[in-house]
């Protein structure tokens, strides 16, 4: 091999010296005069290397680079001998960055559609270093002390910072760990780990709102009244829930009155009491109970003008 | 010296000429991605490294416009394409921004060797054998693969460029 | 196993007839009043089911249905006894269909930009069969009469009539052989064979057209004059060809003027003698030249109005 060059790590913490050696073999390097080795990063010329001829006949460069501030950067050995041209012999890949900073708010919720939990988190600074997410967890019971069980890695796409566990990896109603282990060359680290019953963390779907007309056959109707009907998505039909209504008049500053708590269904709701013949905008969010849950999101907002 | 100049179908020449200029143009693309991906832009700085690695020119004596003999030049321009296929070839995991590239030159050069070969033998113009096949040097880091890939590229692009001169003038009513 | 129906052939032609036979155990069977084996078609009874009791003790019926009219059917064996309700032992799947039909028009192009042979063909009438459609090749010289190396299949996408075959599979400049083959349960159909080289198929992609102002410092433009300027894709490049404008004043019933041959690309292009100050619709083609293949379609229409 003509020349190569060696490093003491090809990924260092940013900012921290790096050492390379590049070595010239006899048959490239015996050349009138005596040739020079020289180095670049990127395009810049790094002064400093120190240069001297092996028993063997090669011809050996060090060179330590004190501080590496790029994250990505190519190191280029060169040799010069005379007015020639200078001849690249060997380029290396440099990276620097940082171990994974410890991620935070790692937080889970069932998507009983998708069927699956889904958790996500916040990674923290940017190592510069292409780093794995995996979220690691196992079956148990209580507290989570004992791992019954282990669930395999779910493993993060490239820059996405949430990971869904398919239903038939989990037990519900019975308690599952789950932390996050974020990796890179530098370096791993683990985020707290959470225990909880995936179903205690299931997260509705919006409920779905509809306007009605007032009611044909009935009493006319009175100023200032809508009327609505609510139904939730069926994948959570055979959960007891229950359902909070916020609506406000579409005027500046209006704020929002709350109705709660309502049933996760309704065909028929009446709501008076408001500003005659001005436009409302209601929305509906629902949520297990009495047992724990995540709110829902609001559902879309419905548009309706109270009664003259 | 023209030998058997007349006896080439036009539209063999033709076909050879359009040849040239795609592979001129896989050549270029691969010289810029090579340039603009590892900055490696400048065969002058490499020709040290392509020395020691074996990397060696196609010879296209034949073809030169002074004394050119037909069937030696189409033998010289079909082993010619083989150095540089085989060339290419032990430059494979070159990188995966290049390797598109390379594959399509390899492909369009492999293309071109079988097109004379095949001419040749309909015209009775074909040496007995194949050439044998040279040494093609190794390649041992990621390094060399793709500065092999720029000399390559550069070596091609005189060849191709005495390649054309040749065939136009054979074309050349 | 209770019930079970074997049948002359799952997928017969539609129209042909079709034979089945249900036999059902002895422990299924042994019942009072001897019980009875019923065929359906669908929901439809279906009377001519003969019935026997095997020495081994099970019961068995064959019927005959004389034609098969539907290409999906379902076939269901019942037993009856008594006033008891039907019972259904077994199901199976009927279907009926042609074989293909020979495919036609096979037609291949070669195209530059996605560096593929995009084939396409009329499929011929539906043989209501799950039918493969793959395209066969192989690497020829001359006229195709020898198979020099053979090309992988490509097959087509469900009801997809077109295959494209890779550039790694092509040898450019070289003749191959394509045909198509369609293939289902009821048989095997091939169309007649291509022999062709792929580059003598190239199609362009269209040139692009573009409208230049009158040459500033220029002379005065004369009245019924434009001027334009077009180049082609660049992945066909390398290749030499023709293109050709055509225009047409935007009138009613107008007609195209034809201005051929043309340059493969133009900086600057003076077209003169049109109707002064009237709009007028251009497009352009270009083709492979002096070698064969086939025209790009026509440009997008560049739309512009000649000097008063």
């Amino acid at each position: 091999e003509c020349g190569h060059i060696s490093l003491s790590d090809p990924v260092v913490r940013l900012g921290n010296p790096i050492t390379a050696s590049c070595i010239i073999s006899w048959n490239c390097s015996h050349l009138k005069p005596e040739p020079e080795i020289l180095w670049k990063l990127e395009s810049e010329h790094q002064p400093g290397g120190t240069q001297r001829r092996l028993p063997d006949g090669t011809l050996q460069s060090n060179i330590t680079l004190p501080h590496l501030n790029h994250t990505r950067a190519r190191l280029s050995c060169y040799l010069q001998w005379g007015s020639s041209y200078l001849q690249i012999l060997d380029q290396a890949e440099l990276q620097a960055g940082y171990p994974p900073p410890t991620p935070y708010n790692l937080s889970c919720h069932m998507n009983l559609t998708a069927s699956s939990l889904i958790c996500q988190w916040e990674p923290g600074p940017d190592p510069h270093l292409p780093t794995n997410f995996t979220l690691k967890s196992f079956k148990s019971r209580g507290k989570c002390q004992t791992q019954e069980k282990p669930i395999p890695d779910c493993v993060a796409e490239a820059r996405q910072n949430h990971c869904s566990i398919p239903r038939k990896h989990l037990t519900l109603y019975q308690t599952i760990g789950v932390w996050l282990q974020a990796e890179n060359t530098l370096g791993t680290s683990l985020s707290p780990q959470l225990c909880f019953d995936p179903m205690d963390l299931v997260k509705l779907q919006p409920p779905i709102l509809r306007a009605l007309e007032p009611s044909p056959g009935g009493a006319p109707a009175l100023p200032g009244c809508l009327w609505l009907s609510w139904e939730t998505h069926n994948s959570s039909w055979f959960m007891r829930k229950k359902c909070e209504l916020r609506y406000q008049p579409r005027l500046a500053e209006a704020n929002w009155a709350l109705v709660t708590p309502l049933p996760s269904k309704s065909l028929h709701h009446e709501l008076c009491g408001l500003l005659p013949a001005t436009a409302y905008i209601l929305q509906m969010r629902c949520v297990r109970w009495p047992l724990p849950g995540h709110w829902s999101d609001w559902s879309p907002s419905l548009e309706r003008n109270a009664t003259e | 010296p023209l030998g058997a100049a007349g006896s080439l179908p036009q539209s063999f020449l033709l076909k050879c000429l359009e040849q040239v200029r795609k592979i001129q143009v896989d050549g270029a693309l691969l010289q810029e991605k090579l340039c603009t991906t590892h900055k490696l832009c400048h065969p002058e700085e490499l020709l040290l490294l392509g020395h020691s690695l074996g990397i060696s020119q196609a010879p296209l004596g034949s073809c030169s416009s002074q004394d050119l003999e037909v069937t030696s030049c189409l033998s010289q321009l079909h082993s010619g394409l083989l150095l540089y296929q085989h060339l290419l070839q032990a430059l494979a995991g070159i990188s995966p921004e290049v390797s598109p590239t390379l594959d399509l030159l390899k492909l369009d050069i492999v293309d071109f060797a079988a097109y004379i070969w095949q001419q040749m033998e309909d015209l009775a113009m074909a040496p007995s054998r194949q050439p044998s096949r040279n040494p093609t040097p190794t390649f041992s880091s990621a390094f060399q693969r793709r500065a092999g890939g720029v000399l390559v590229a550069s070596n091609l692009r005189s060849f191709l460029e005495l390649a054309y001169r040749a065939l136009r003038y054979l074309a050349s009513p």
